[in-house]
């Protein structure tokens, strides 16, 4: 039952859901939500290869950085997200479609 | 299915042939099905066990509290008023169960369950003895910190879920100082794992002895300054005075929990109590050489060596020697906390901030630095076994 | 059998939360089920040997990311004005049929792409025995701290970088008084 | 001792990283900055030294230190396309590296007392810096390449510095002036570059070394109008350009006579000792390229021009730093001269008498226009008496420069001239270059010591200028270094013998260090290269380098006994026509400026013509800005100015203009009798749709660029099809 397929199919699964939320909603802090779905698909993906691949520590590796470099995207992004509530009282996406100002 | 106590149990005789047994009646193998049950009969023993310290705990609170008062305290139901946690709880329980109508349903039930499931998945890795451990993780120290912050999760969406301004308050006070306080902890048990060269329970404890001079508080001086600073964030993350803030009741009624009743209520309370007991374990793990006893009582080898005693009643001995070594180290922990509650008054926000981020830790990465330096430096040798080692060195031993 | 059950469970948390998230209506709720969904992938971790990294999920997902996005709910809450500087009607801001519609489309084709990729793999399933799960604490601190060096360094400095960049961005600007 | 690349590179990396550092803090910590650049030469010095005592008493001939790395790699298949850099330290390369930091540590420490004053005191230590790290960077490279990207760091830095007063609008020209001008050697150079990579396949001197000796270049010509060009010569000639630009030959000389607008201790490191040397450096690390291109006779013909000529231009110059100047100039075609025939270890040896005592020349120099705020020699006049130790220092110079027998420049010089002698005496064609070369010298005793006589003898021209003078004082950093140096020009530091090849022993065979070092790449120790194999950083160099003894010293040359006493006899004829020929200048010079028993105006109204042609520089300057800028690139400019004025604009941006105009028209009538009656509505809409589209396009909808980006993706994933 444990096999890469599963562990890809997962992914997969985890992966779609993330684009769907990236897309259909229109909210902002949403829209991340779907981001961190996404890169758990890739750091899951990471982490299955090792194991029925090769087993090299590396895709570990791999996986954590992406951990990392989510919480730092979390930390930043919703930051942004709250200037721009102060700014413009809205985290409504189609309000961040001016490309200037 | 890295699991210590069935390790431990399976050495007995008993369950050998209780296994046996049970492959011949149901004509399979049954050593896993074996350990399975022993594992979930050693759960819920631990969980029982737990929430009783937990109750147990509000009681405590309650008397010491009164003591330091001078006051009697509870005295009615049984002897010295003993019984005082069944009458709660029995009271809770019957209480009528109040959802706010303008409440979220759904998180407002969730929440205190993701509060007590944080604490009781922390249990897995508490270490009881070093048989009596649920689950001896090579990440367990990392593991309890993550499942101790669902804990934050709890509370914060128990505050927002309340849909009531006391409570919303109360609960972003709660994560935000969970989160914030988390830091000075996390850093401190690194420079811990730096001293063990490890993440596991047992790692952590087995580089320690059952004498003061070998445990990490005494190792040097940064780690001596570091179980403090543990100990006062570990204060702040259970939410406990002098950091109560999102409970407190002169500004915010009661906090998070202001709308919750009944066992609702009693559950978070639970999660509480039994924080506090976890915690005090670990900073007991940590730095006061969690269940280890002086003369290799622990593994009972002395006994056999010395008296002829039987191997396997002589180990049963020394794993209730070490069950007793810390629970007494941690339960003493555990007075401290009480006092420290009703002894200092509550820090205003910002003064809470001020402490975590400008004070702890600043300090406690200095102590992490130190110990790597100290660990370089003098080759992992704590400071006692310097002075003694430059002692005998004068006095000619080695 | 243990294992089994673990990946089982997990895998169902996942995808479950994943679903959920895409499913409710309520941004509150489609954090909580992002935490399990987290929890999930934890386990999955777990059940392939990653232990450091299920613990690591654990600490900077529930502990750190899912009380972020909760607190910038919370910030954010506010004024909901339903219409745009033009004055027309905005679309609700958890998305309607047509955004639901283009997503879907969206994901079709995504998929399509994936799995025309992952097709090979899901077809040569090989059914060798697994090798056990041997730790990984101290395999990934040493190459951490030898081949990794670099990558590990870089993303202490972006660790950094974010952390300042966060601190600036989301401070309110005050009027200088001079 | 064993070297591995971390014991070398930092010869290198601390003057580096000491401009680095000074970048940042020169502006708050001037001082610091000063030190932390004189102290990283310093150590750089002591490096250097343990690397020349390694290779003067420790290793075996021939040995040589090799270190490389792969700096990037894009072989494919068979296709090798390997770049690799590293360090390459041999005999010369040691010299070289003691020579380079030695008069770098004296020429810092005399500039912290000589810039001190200088609001930009602490910039002048990060140029230098800067320009140190990357002329011990060139010498201690292994391939052509590094070597370029060094040169190229060098010319910056000359630039930079040239231009340091850059208040001033002569000092801005002349930094331009220095960089166009090495320029044009500069792209032949990396044409050479490219050339040579073409036939070796890479740039490494061993591997230049194997192929030449393996015969790779044999029978490869290019054929231009019809001519075969071997491609050896081609790519000597290149390279050689790239000398002619950076060592200043004729006739790309120009530059280096403005480069003196710099401050006077970056003139004694970059434009006397250092990268001026470095050109000449070059050519004598492809000496074998140059041999097998044939291209020694024109070397040859151009070192004597360059040093003839410019010893004449020097006579008349007034300002004591020119004089210094067109005397490089003629120095280094004295080391060009020695390329060209063949006097490969003379010339080496020029290379680094002359950066010792032009060094200290111009140190010298510094210390007089420091003390009385002027260069003009005909305002000086005895100040003997104020500055003893710069005079002193100065004579010693002079002395070595005029070749005076005991000298350095003696030592050195003689020994180019005697080569030059044996190839004429052979072969008539080279007996143009004896003659220009003999002439020069003459000419160099007579302008040194009039500048000497000028400037410190006689009665002060100038009260003024005399008596506000300051008194010469003992100073670790300000006359301590001239002297240091001026000790340096003593000949047998360089050679135990009178003539420097043996001939007339004083000190024993035992003291011809430097012949015994340095040898000239022939045929057999070329293919002494195809042995070695380079080693990864960071090895410790396991070949066994003490196994061969060391060389000892070869009386003959390696020639037989016969040929041996022939070229003796020459060189002692040569030895002393050039003692003679010293001694007459010196006479001339005394017996003009000193004695006055020779008017020089009457010299200077005899000869008005030639002074007028040395006065304007042989009119190179008019050649190079006069005809081929004014009239060939401007005139091309003009033209192009015309073509996009009077064809482009127009014919195309007019003319486009004029339909443009037509359609304004057109579209005027349409608009007032089609359109505005009837079509208005339908204008309207089209314009809207035409903006939905657009919009819809631009949105800022980030939704929208996902859902694009994923569907471009998978149109091109689909369209791979893996």
């Amino acid at each position: 039952m444990i096999n890469l397929g599963t562990y890809l199919g997962i992914s997969f699964a985890l992966f779609i859901c993330g684009i769907l939320v990236m897309v259909a909603r229109k909210n902002i802090i949403a829209i991340l939500l779907g981001i961190e779905l996404i890169l758990n698909a890739s750091a899951l993906n990471f982490a299955a290869y090792t194991k029925f691949s090769n087993n090299n520590i590396d895709g570990h590796i791999m996986s954590l950085f992406i951990i990392v470099t989510a919480a730092a995207e979390a930390a930043v992004g919703l930051g942004i997200v709250i200037r721009f509530f102060q700014l413009r009282e809205s985290i409504h996406i189609d309000d961040a479609a001016s490309l200037q100002n | 299915m890295n699991s210590t106590v069935v390790t431990y149990l399976s050495q007995s005789k008993e369950l050998t042939l209780a296994t046996e047994w049970l492959t011949k009646a149901l004509g399979f193998n049954a050593s896993s099905l074996v350990a399975f049950i022993v594992f979930a009969v050693v759960c819920l023993i631990v969980v029982g066990v737990m929430s009783t310290i937990g109750g147990l705990g509000t009681y405590a609170e309650r008397k010491i509290s009164a003591d330091l008062q001078m006051r009697v305290g509870p005295n009615r139901v049984g002897p010295y008023g003993i019984l005082q946690f069944l009458a709660d709880g029995v009271k809770m329980i019957l209480k009528e169960d109040i959802i706010p109508s303008g409440a979220d349903r759904f998180t407002f039930i969730l929440a205190p369950f993701l509060c007590l499931i944080g604490v009781f998945a922390t249990l897995a890795v508490v270490p009881f003895s070093s048989g009596f451990m649920l689950a001896d993780l090579n990440v367990g120290i990392f593991y309890l910190l993550g499942m101790a912050s669902l804990v934050g999760v709890g509370v914060f969406l128990g505050g927002y879920a309340s849909n009531s301004k006391w409570s919303m308050l109360g609960g972003m006070r709660g994560a935000s100082q969970i989160i914030s306080y988390e830091i000075p902890a996390t850093i401190t048990i690194i420079s811990i794992v730096l001293l063990a060269g490890g993440l596991s329970m047992g790692t952590l404890i087995g580089g320690q002895g059952g004498m003061p001079q070998q445990w990490y508080l005494f190792h040097n001086p940064f780690s001596f300054i570091g179980f403090f600073i543990f100990f006062i964030a570990s204060l702040a993350e259970t939410n406990r005075a002098p950091f109560d803030l999102p409970e407190a009741e002169s500004e915010l009624v009661s906090g998070y929990h202001t709308e919750y009743s009944g066992m609702r209520f009693g559950l978070f309370a639970l999660a509480e109590y039994i924080e506090v007991f976890v915690v005090c374990g670990v900073a007991t793990a940590l730095f006061l050489g969690g269940y280890k006893v002086p003369f290799d009582l622990g593994t009972g080898s002395i006994l056999v060596e010395k008296l002829g005693m039987d191997e396997m009643l002589a180990k049963n001995l020394g794993q209730i020697l070490e069950i007793g070594s810390f629970f007494t180290k941690t339960l003493g922990l555990y007075y401290v906390v009480i006092w420290v509650r009703w002894t200092l008054p509550r820090l205003r926000v910002d003064q809470l901030m001020t402490l975590c981020w400008k004070y702890l830790t600043p300090i406690a990465i200095f102590n992490l630095l130190g110990c790597a330096v100290w660990m370089y430096a003098f080759d992992g040798k704590s400071i006692y076994s310097l002075l003694f080692e430059s002692v005998a060195s004068v006095a000619g031993h080695h | 059998m243990f294992t089994n059950t673990l990946f089982l469970l997990s895998a169902a948390l996942t995808i479950g939360g994943a679903f959920a998230v895409v499913y409710s209506e309520n941004l509150m709720h489609a954090c909580i089920f992002l935490l399990a969904s987290f929890f999930g992938v934890a386990g999955l971790y777990a059940c392939i040997g990653a232990d450091f990294l299920a613990a690591t999920q654990l600490v900077v997902y529930a502990g750190g990311v899912v009380i972020l996005m909760l607190f910038a709910i919370m910030l954010t809450g506010g004024t909901a004005n339903n219409f745009n500087r033009f004055g027309l009607e905005k679309i609700a801001a958890m998305g309607n049929k047509k955004t639901y519609f283009m997503a879907g489309i969206t994901a079709v084709v995504s998929s399509l792409v994936l799995l025309k990729i992952i097709a090979n793999v899901l077809r040569n399933q090989s059914s060798a025995a697994l090798e056990a799960n041997l730790p990984t604490v101290e395999r990934i601190g040493t190459v951490l701290a030898t081949d990794h060096i670099l990558a590990f360094e870089i993303s202490s400095v972006l660790l950094l970088g974010a952390l300042i960049g966060a601190a600036v961005i989301s401070r309110p600007r005050t009027e200088k008084n001079d | 001792m064993d070297y591995t690349f971390w014991t070398i590179a930092p010869i290198v990396l601390l003057p580096f990283f000491a401009f680095v550092i000074n970048a940042f803090i020169v502006k708050k910590f001037t001082k610091l900055a000063v030190g932390i650049s004189t102290g990283a030469i310093f150590v750089s010095f002591l490096y250097a030294l343990r690397i020349f005592l390694d290779f003067m008493n420790v290793y075996s001939v021939g040995y040589h230190i090799h270190k490389v790395f792969s700096w990037f790699n894009l072989s494919s298949g068979t296709q090798l396309f390997e770049v690799k850099m590293g360090i390459y330290i041999d005999n010369m390369t040691s010299v070289m590296l003691l020579m380079v930091t030695g008069a770098a540590t004296i020429i810092h420490v005399f500039s912290t007392w000589y810039m001190h004053d200088d609001p930009r005191f602490g910039r002048f230590f990060v140029y230098m810096s800067l320009f140190t790290s990357a002329m011990l960077g060139l010498v201690l490279s292994d391939n052509l390449l590094s070597v370029f990207i060094f040169w190229e760091l060098m010319g910056f830095c000359s630039y930079s510095l040239i231009g340091f007063y850059y208040e001033k609008e002569g000092a801005g020209n002349a930094s331009m002036k220095a960089f166009m001008t090495t320029r044009v050697g500069d792209v032949f150079f990396l044409l050479g570059i490219l050339a040579i990579w073409a036939v070796v396949g890479n740039v490494s001197f061993v591997d230049i070394y194997n192929a030449i000796a393996s015969g790779k270049f044999n029978n490869l010509s290019i054929t231009v109008f019809s001519m075969g060009i071997p491609v050896a010569t081609l790519a000597a000639f290149s390279i050689f350009m790239g000398t002619m630009g950076k060592s200043a030959q004729v006739p790309l000389q120009v530059w280096l006579p403005d480069a003196m607008w710099g401050p006077t201790p970056c003139s004694a490191l970059i434009h006397a000792a250092t990268m001026v040397a470095a050109g000449v450096y070059l050519s004598l690390r492809m000496y074998p390229l140059m041999e097998l291109g044939h291209l020694t006779t024109f070397i040859a013909y151009v070192g004597a021009i360059t040093a003839f000529g410019a010893a004449t231009i020097a006579l008349i110059q007034t300002d004591i730093k020119a004089v210094l100047a067109y005397s490089t100039i003629s120095q280094l075609g004295y080391m060009v001269i020695g390329i060209g025939v063949g006097s490969y270890n003379a010339s080496f040896m020029h290379l680094i008498t002359h950066a010792v005592f032009k060094a200290c020349l111009f140190l010298s120099a510094g210390s007089v226009i420091h003390s009385i705020h002027c260069q003009e020699m005909p305002q000086m006049g005895g100040l003997r008496k104020k500055l003893p130790y710069t005079f002193f220092a100065m004579l010693l110079c002079c002395f070595a420069i005029a070749g005076v027998p005991f000298f350095s420049g003696f030592v050195s010089k003689d020994r180019i001239l005697g080569d030059a002698l044996v190839l004429a005496v052979g072969n008539p064609v080279y007996i143009p270059v004896a003659i220009l070369g003999f002439g020069g010298a003459l000419l160099t005793a007579f302008y040194m010591f009039r500048m000497l006589f000028l400037t410190f003898f006689g009665e002060p021209r100038d009260h003024h200028i005399y008596d506000h003078a300051h008194e010469e004082h003992l100073g670790w950093n300000s006359n301590i270094p001239l002297l240091i140096l001026s000790v340096f020009t003593l000949g047998l530091f360089y050679s135990g013998s009178f003539t420097g090849q043996g001939e007339v022993n004083l000190f024993g065979s035992k003291n011809e260090w430097f012949s015994t070092l340095i040898h000239k790449p022939d045929a057999a120790s070329l293919h002494h290269f195809a042995e070695y194999k380079s080693e990864d950083l960071g090895v410790v160099d396991t070949r066994d380098k003490l196994e061969l003894p060391k060389a000892e010293f070869d009386e003959n040359h390696g020639m037989n006994e016969e040929e041996a006493h022939h070229v003796h006899q020459i060189h002692h004829f040569g030895a002393l026509m050039s003692v003679f020929i010293a001694f007459a200048g010196i006479f001339l010079a005394y017996s003009m400026y000193i004695k006055k028993t020779i008017n020089p105006d009457w010299w200077a109204q005899s000869f008005a013509g030639w002074r007028r042609a040395l006065q304007g520089k042989y009119y190179f300057d008019d050649l190079y800005i006069g005809k081929i800028i004014q009239k060939g690139l401007i005139p091309f400019n003009n033209f192009l100015a015309w073509f996009d004025m009077g064809i482009y604009d127009k014919y195309g941006i007019d003319g486009w203009e004029a339909v443009n105009r037509f359609a304004f028209n057109v579209s005027r009538w349409f608009d007032n009798t089609i359109i505005d009656s009837a079509m208005v509505d339908g204008t309207g809409w089209s314009v809207r749709a035409m903006n939905t589209v657009l919009r819809w396009v631009q949105s800022g909808k980030i939704q929208l660029y996902f859902m694009v980006l994923v569907f471009v993706l998978a149109g091109y994933v689909w369209k791979l099809n893996f």
